[in-house]
């Protein structure tokens, strides 16, 4: 028995090996995709799924699905976590799609898979990673520096450029929170002399991720530095927790907020004031984006300097090198904010 | 009577019950890959999908492996990814110098050898650690461990600020990301580590001793078991485990950070039981522990085939847990009714002796 | 006398094993009856069914007088039968209190805890057997004779008119053997009938009024008289004519094989000096607490002593520091608690048998060599034959004895000159412990030196050549078992005892 | 006296109070009301959930999946209400609902426990996955901020605020009260009831409970009856102090909460957790976790500060407890 135990053991390894053996040339399937129909499959692998942002991402995936006919579908780990990304672009390289949209968690430590999906002929098209190396393109909805500059001044107008604040980054190990907050900082220096950061970055990571995770961290930074002014949020779970946490503290109207959120999240305090105005780009609309460019680069169409995607805010991008910028960032406010309703 | 004959007929149905561990768990690969074969052939079946899940396995594979082993204790190593990123950072601090240096040549080799060597090291420390808070304390080990995981990746962020480090020779990526005899170098790694560690469990004194005292500490104190010893050696194990496939996924990644692979923990301990470990002590196959990662990677896989999100899969890996368990429950009650059954044909015919 | 209890003609089968073959059984009012009977003769499951927790097949039950055809735990107890378990079935998380009332709180219907009437009457039923102790210990805190003390309070709280009592002086000295005695004495005075299951049966003897002895699964004697011999009572019990004979010791080596000398544990035992000879089989017996089994665990490295100085073969070798020091000297341990210390239940049979002498199996390569390993599985297995065992079962599936002798095999693979055996056959029964009796004096015929450490004076009598009673720490006395008797013996320990209670 | 100091609670007691105190000299604001009121406030979660889990715990198991129990009761009861637009549902019939779908839950979990024999931690472990994997695949995703009008009132209900020198306001959360009354009930549940009581002999010793005429799998019922109970309440206090419905928010930090519970002396042989040590765990944690900003720790040191304070309460613990041989 233990040695029938062991025969199965070793066939099924052997499987496996002789799997992975013999010709890794499979190609011809996208091939025969191609000529078909000229439908392409786009795999969009964001940093997780299940929660608000990447979901506005799916909409704008089937938008563009519905609106050109080829075949866009989101896979993602349930927690934002490197490896787990890894993992999932390694399953959709064996599938064979034709384009990868990927948000990258860890923009380093995709380099090496999206250099093998690159390697089997995979267009890759990258976001928010605007130093990504292995990737046809990278797209934008603008430079990380001045979209932290631009929160940077949306929550200097509103301290009337006096005092202190902190920036709270959802972890302190997120890389584009990270650019955004150096961005904001370097503007602040350089423009807001009279304001200062009263303590180091903090994460609501650590806390235990999320709104409550926010809540308890500006609450505690509140409570050590009464002189605060301002809080920027980086992560769209921030803002939510620290307005909580001004309101808790009788605060609101005295310390301003700006950061990154969507409006589902952080309708309530829009509606009565306690955040003035949030800041944002549009998830489904980057999504489009990412898709636009995928067809175009599988078809061979030329990138170049001022290319139009056909969505908002991607119309006139600006090309460096393989980054593409567009400009399509949104600040809402309490009344433009039934425009943007997710 | 033909009494020689007996005991030959009894070992063999015994080792029969005994393997069913192994046979339930084969059914249910053999079920999810024909159940995804099925699904998704054109792309399930294919080369490039088993070299895929070549490269993905090894890392849940190590980590599951290291859980297991201090599951036979008794105990849980919940600081097995903090020892790995932090055996990691530590080494990527070697490997990036080598990299800016433009190191080639000898040079190049000594420092990959030695970012190795300091990863290990740093695994066995991080894992003697845990073994003399746990076996000099005596406090539960989760707990320890709970307390080390955040040490450990905390020292991880300290060294970096919380930034990945990135960069390394190419040399040293070659490791993570090309196959040998085509197949994955870290399935390689793996197959290695399962039979390393299957030889460890059954063919070495230190891995009879392990499940003895996994299985009752205080007998195999009296029976002049190195307890302590053993208890620090399978931290320490588990810390070289880890330490290695950080190394694999620096390699693999290019890069290495504070909080890579958070969730295996918990992946880990599904997998260690799903292989049939027993989660109070003494118990474990590197067999079945090896069919539990292929079924799941397999479910893995085939899931993102069928694009479902990762969710679907944490669902059906906590609905084959409990299936698992309760075939296995049905299982034993059969076998129970059977053994006694078998008893009562015996003290019937001794009583009929009488 | 009214029958408290009355089985007529019962049968019970599990899964077609017959349990209880037309068993007739009865006790009355104020009786002290003894049941005995070897392991799996069908005295736990004609307990089981009285008490409740199993149905019964075939035959009538009686209780006070009205007949039962199916009885639920909640109604024994209501008919006032108590049973007190081996293991006492105490809850060591509560109080004495709360442990005494548990059972009358559980039938009370009442949702709520009174502590306050809760203390007032569990104090009170201490009180009536006169037992002294602070109500508001834990549980987890007390000795064994303290739990039983407890455990039949519980029963005396709830008016329990028979009180079953499984193995109740196995764990317990000579001293609170006769203290438990007393208290019986004194339920029988109240009318309450006492049901003793034991193995022990010089006690048995001394304290029952009648004996049922059960033999597979039907009584096969009984006796309302005491005029009945250990001997027969074995008989009985076997079917078969078991005597002991008592070892007799032959010297064939005039140098001490291991002397003991001035070995001090601070607190524990104090200026221990002795001498074991090559095939000797040494007794210490003494109360429990006078140190003995911190001897016999120090000279096994588990407990390392403070002070003092071991010779074995001439070789000076100081205190035994670890269990692997004693190891080194072949020295082997048989403890007294199979289940946590003897062996790994949940491992196979084979596997315990060589779990001793693991170390010695490593190859060449440093791996085990499988051909060492089988073959040393099978030389240790048939050491001491087990009937019946299967080398791959789990070692949970032997009985009491062979769990017993399992342990000795272990220890035999070892080749030890020394075996320390403490209490070698606590909760065995007859024949098995005959059976280890026999094994043991084989060994010291092979030249082996024991050490017997065991309360159980009749066990001391047959099995060794020597005896040292001691107490608070010291040897006290020295016997030659040749030139002494049981009743010399317990006397001495009873004296010993009295003096202490003198000067304490 | 000799009895208090081989009391668990109390050597918890004595870390907290050496724990606050080096915190205070660091920083004397640590030392006052507001600090109370707010470290109360971040306890609302865990010291619930704890709760569910310690009677687990006590009756001789283990629960690793009462936040996925929690979430989903909260998340399917809002996710519901709001897709009708039932947001004016008097609150108690939200927490009738999530209650009842926590029930459930763990019910399911006692089914395989209790009726099927199997151990509890994989048992839990297993239906932690399929919880949060059925929740996220099945129910949805989304983040849901349009609460109904009853949890977002109870949001903000407040009992007592003080204002500190600097003039911020701290309250002292209604939940607060809430809770602490949950506590004291379960207190006089699990010592002054019979099934309390039974609770603990199950936990101590299963054999011995069913001797003494316990009925375990009813005692075991009501033990998961009520663990689901509390953990469907845990959710919506969840999904009320966040003021929005995340699916799976706190699944994955369950180690924290049972940490909490073992720091208070639960688990073990004896299985002598009680709720004031559950209670003073809880606050230990807290105090360490809430407190690193103000002492002014570094954030990137703060996970290894952590980690270092929770060994060092373990070890005090050991040797609290390796003294008492």
């Amino acid at each position: 028995m233990k040695k029938l135990s062991l025969l199965l053991v070793l066939l099924l390894t052997f499987s496996m090996l002789a799997g992975c053996g013999g010709t890794s040339t499979t190609p011809s399937n996208n091939e025969e995709n191609k000529n078909e129909a000229k439908k392409y499959v786009i795999a969009n692998v964001p940093k997780m799924v299940g929660i608000a942002w990447w979901d506005r991402m799916e909409v704008g995936n089937k938008q563009f699905a519905k609106e050109t006919g080829h075949e866009v579908f989101q896979v993602g780990a349930s927690k934002a976590d490197a490896a787990e990304q890894v993992k999932v672009i390694e399953d959709v390289i064996a599938q064979g799609v034709d384009a990868i949209n990927v948000i990258p968690v860890s923009p380093e430590a995709l380099e090496p898979v999206l250099k093998k999906a690159m390697d089997n002929g995979i267009v890759v098209i990258s976001h928010e990673a605007p130093n990504q190396e292995n990737v046809n393109y990278d797209i934008e909805a603008f430079r990380n520096k001045e979209y932290g500059a631009h929160l940077m001044e949306n929550l200097a107008t509103e301290m009337g450029g006096k005092g202190g604040y902190c920036i709270m980054v959802g972890a302190l190990t997120m890389a584009s929170h990270q650019e955004w907050a150096a961005g904001a900082i370097e503007y602040q220096k350089a423009k807001y002399p009279d304001m200062y950061q009263v303590c180091d970055m903090v994460e609501s990571m650590a806390q235990g991720g999320s709104q409550e995770g926010s809540y308890k961290v500006a609450k505690e930074v509140i409570a050590s530095y009464p002189e605060i002014k301002g809080f920027i949020g980086m992560d769209m779970t921030n803002a939510p927790g620290i307005a909580m946490a001004i309101e808790e503290a009788g605060k609101a109207g005295e310390i301003a907020l700006a950061g990154t959120s969507l409006v589902s999240v952080v309708r309530d305090y829009l509606e009565n004031g306690t955040i003035k105005k949030i800041s944002f780009w549009d998830p489904a609309i980057a999504g489009r984006a990412m898709c636009s460019l995928a067809v175009k680069v599988i078809e061979g169409e030329e990138i170049k300097n001022g290319i139009d995607l056909g969505v908002p805010g991607f119309e006139e991008c600006t090309l460096e090198g393989n980054l593409l910028v567009g400009s399509a960032w949104v600040d809402v406010t309490k009344e433009n904010m039934a425009d943007y309703d997710f | 009577m033909e009494k020689p004959s007996e005991p030959k007929k009894i070992n063999f149905l015994s080792l029969l019950t005994k393997d069913q561990d192994f046979l339930r768990l084969m059914t249910i690969t053999v079920a999810v890959f024909v159940a995804m074969s099925l699904m998704r052939p054109k792309l399930f079946l294919t080369v490039n999908n088993f070299t895929s899940m070549g490269y993905q396995i090894a890392e849940l594979g190590f980590f599951s492996l290291a859980m297991m082993m201090v599951m036979i204790t008794g105990g849980r190593d919940l600081s097995m990814v903090g020892i790995s990123n932090l055996s990691g950072i530590i080494a990527a601090l070697v490997l990036h110098n080598a990299y800016l240096k433009e190191l080639s040549g000898i040079n190049l080799w000594i420092s990959i050898a030695a970012a190795f060597l300091i990863a290990i090291a740093v695994g066995i420390a991080c894992g003697l650690f845990n073994g003399l808070i746990v076996s000099s304390l005596g406090v539960p080990p989760m707990l320890v461990t709970l307390g080390t995981l955040n040490l450990f990746t905390g020292i991880g962020i300290i060294l970096t600020r919380g930034e990945a480090i990135s960069k390394f020779p190419a040399e040293f990526l070659y490791f993570g990301n090309h196959t040998f005899l085509s197949v994955p170098i870290p399935l390689w790694l793996l197959i290695g580590a399962l039979i390393l560690t299957g030889v460890i469990l059954n063919k070495t004194r230190y891995g009879f001793e392990l499940k003895f005292i996994g299985s009752n500490y205080i007998a195999s104190l009296f029976a002049g078991m190195r307890n302590k010893k053993v208890l620090m050696r399978t931290y320490i194990y588990s810390g070289i485990l880890s330490a290695i496939i950080g190394m694999e996924v620096l390699s693999r990644t290019d890069s290495a950070k504070a909080d890579f692979g958070t969730n295996y923990t918990f992946q880990a301990i599904l997998c260690a039981v799903l292989g049939a470990t027993n989660p109070n002590g003494g118990y474990a196959k590197v067999s079945c522990m090896a069919l539990s990662l292929v079924t799941l990677q397999f479910l893995s896989s085939g899931f993102s085939m069928l694009r479902l999100g990762g969710y679907f899969k944490e669902f059906a890996w906590g609905v084959m847990l409990l299936l698992a368990l309760t075939s296995n429950y049905l299982i034993e009650k059969r076998k129970l009714k059977k053994s006694l059954s078998i008893y009562s044909n015996k003290t019937q015919k001794k009583s009929l002796k009488a | 006398m009214a029958d408290i209890v009355n089985v007529k003609n019962m049968y019970k089968s599990f899964f077609g094993v017959l349990a209880l073959d037309g068993m007739n059984f009865s006790i009355g009012e104020g009786e002290i009856r003894c049941l005995i009977g070897e392991n799996g003769c069908g005295k736990s499951t004609l307990i089981k069914i009285i008490s409740g927790f199993y149905t019964f097949d075939k035959g009538s039950l009686y209780i006070n007088g009205k007949e039962y055809k199916k009885i639920t735990p909640i109604e024994s107890m209501n008919e006032g039968i108590q049973v007190i378990y081996q293991d006492f079935s105490l809850f060591p998380n509560m109080t004495i209190a709360e442990n005494v009332m548990m059972y009358s709180s559980i039938r009370s219907k009442s949702q709520f805890v009174n502590w306050k009437n809760m203390k007032n009457r569990a104090q009170e039923t201490l009180d009536r057997i006169k037992f002294d102790i602070d109500i508001d210990k834990y549980v987890y805190e007390l000795n064994v004779a303290e739990k039983q003390m407890v455990a039949i309070c519980r029963a005396i709280a709830q008016d329990a008119k028979l009180i079953i009592m499984d193995e109740p002086t196995t764990a317990l000295t000579a001293k609170e053997v006769e203290n438990l005695f007393k208290v019986v004495s004194e339920l029988k005075s109240r009318g309450v009938s006492v049901l003793f299951v034991s193995h022990k049966l010089d006690e048995v003897l001394k304290i029952s009024d009648s004996f049922t002895v059960m033999r597979n699964g039907k009584n096969v004697y009984e006796c309302k008289d005491k005029k009945l011999s250990k001997e027969d009572l074995i008989f009985y019990m076997t079917g078969k004519k078991i005597s002991e004979e008592r070892f007799n010791f032959i010297k064939t080596d005039e140098k001490p094989l291991m002397q003991v000398k001035n070995y001090t544990l601070q607190d524990k035992f104090y200026d221990i000096n002795f001498s074991l000879y090559k095939g000797e089989i040494l007794g210490i017996t003494g109360l429990l607490g006078c140190g003995r089994n911190e001897l016999a665990k120090s000279l096994f490295g588990i407990m390392p002593a403070t002070s003092g100085n071991i010779v074995i073969n001439s070789e000076n070798i100081g205190i035994i520091r670890n269990v692997q020091h004693a190891l080194k000297y072949n020295i082997g341990y048989v403890p007294e608690d199979r289940i946590t210390e003897g062996l790994h239940m949940e491992q196979t049979i084979a596997d315990n048998s060589i779990s001793v002498i693991i170390g010695s199996l490593v190859g060449k390569n440093g791996l085990l060599d499988d051909k060492k390993v089988r073959k040393k599985k099978q030389e240790t297995l048939s050491l001491i034959p087990i009937a019946g065992m299967r080398p791959l079962n789990p070692a949970k599936s032997l009985s009491g004895g062979n769990q017993q002798k399992l342990v000795l095999a272990k220890w035999l693979a070892a080749n030890p000159q020394i075996l320390v055996l403490n209490s070698p056959t606590v909760g065995v029964d007859v024949g098995a412990k005959n059976e280890i009796h026999n094994i043991i004096k084989g060994l010291a015929k092979e030249g082996i030196g024991i050490i017997v450490i065991s309360d159980d004076i009749p066990e001391i009598m047959t099995l060794c050549n020597r005896v040292f009673i001691m107490k608070d720490g010291y040897i006290v006395d020295e016997r030659n078992i040749a030139e002494t008797t049981m009743e010399e013996l317990e006397a001495q320990i009873a004296l010993e005892d009295s003096k202490a209670e003198e000067t304490a | 006296m000799k009895r208090l100091l081989k009391n668990n609670e109390f050597t918890v007691a004595i870390i907290i109070a050496i724990t606050w105190l080096i915190f205070g000299i660091v920083n004397p604001d640590i030392i006052s009301l507001a600090n109370v009121y707010s470290i109360t406030r971040a306890s609302i979660i865990s010291a619930t959930f704890a709760l569910a889990c310690m009677l687990v715990i006590i009756s001789g198991g283990i629960d690793m999946s009462f936040f996925a129990v929690g979430c989903v009761a909260m998340y399917v009861t809002v996710k519901y209400l709001v897709d009708r637009a039932m947001l004016d549902t008097p609150l108690f019939l939200i927490f009738a609902a999530a209650i009842i779908i926590g029930i459930i839950l763990e019910l399911i979990n006692w089914f395989f426990i209790d009726k099927l024999n199997l151990p509890p931690f994989i048992v839990t472990i297993g239906s932690q996955s399929l919880y949060k994997g059925f929740l996220l695949a099945f129910v949805g995703t989304t983040y849901i901020t349009t609460m109904p009008k009853g949890m977002r009132k109870l949001a903000v209900t407040y009992v007592s605020s003080t204002t500190s020198s600097s003039g911020i306001v701290y309250n002292l959360h209604f939940l607060v009260i809430v809770v602490a009354a949950m506590y004291i009930i379960m207190h006089i549940v699990l010592n002054f009831t019979r099934f309390g009581r039974n609770i603990y002999a199950i936990g101590a010793d299963v054999a011995a409970a069913q001797r003494a005429g316990i009925n375990i799998s009813r005692t075991r019922f009501l033990v998961f009856l009520i663990a689901g109970a509390i953990a469907g309440v845990g959710g919506v206090f969840q999904g009320t102090l966040n003021r929005a419905a995340v699916p799976a928010d706190l699944v994955g930090q369950e180690l924290l909460v049972i940490a909490a519970v073992v720091l208070g002396g639960g688990g073990g042989k004896q299985a002598r957790g009680s709720v004031l040590g559950t209670a003073l765990g809880v606050i230990l944690l807290s105090l360490i976790s809430n407190n690193l900003i103000l002492m002014k720790v570094p954030s990137y040191w703060q996970q290894a500060v952590t980690g270092i304070i929770i060994l060092i309460g373990l070890i005090i613990q050991s040797t609290e407890a390796i003294s008492k041989l």
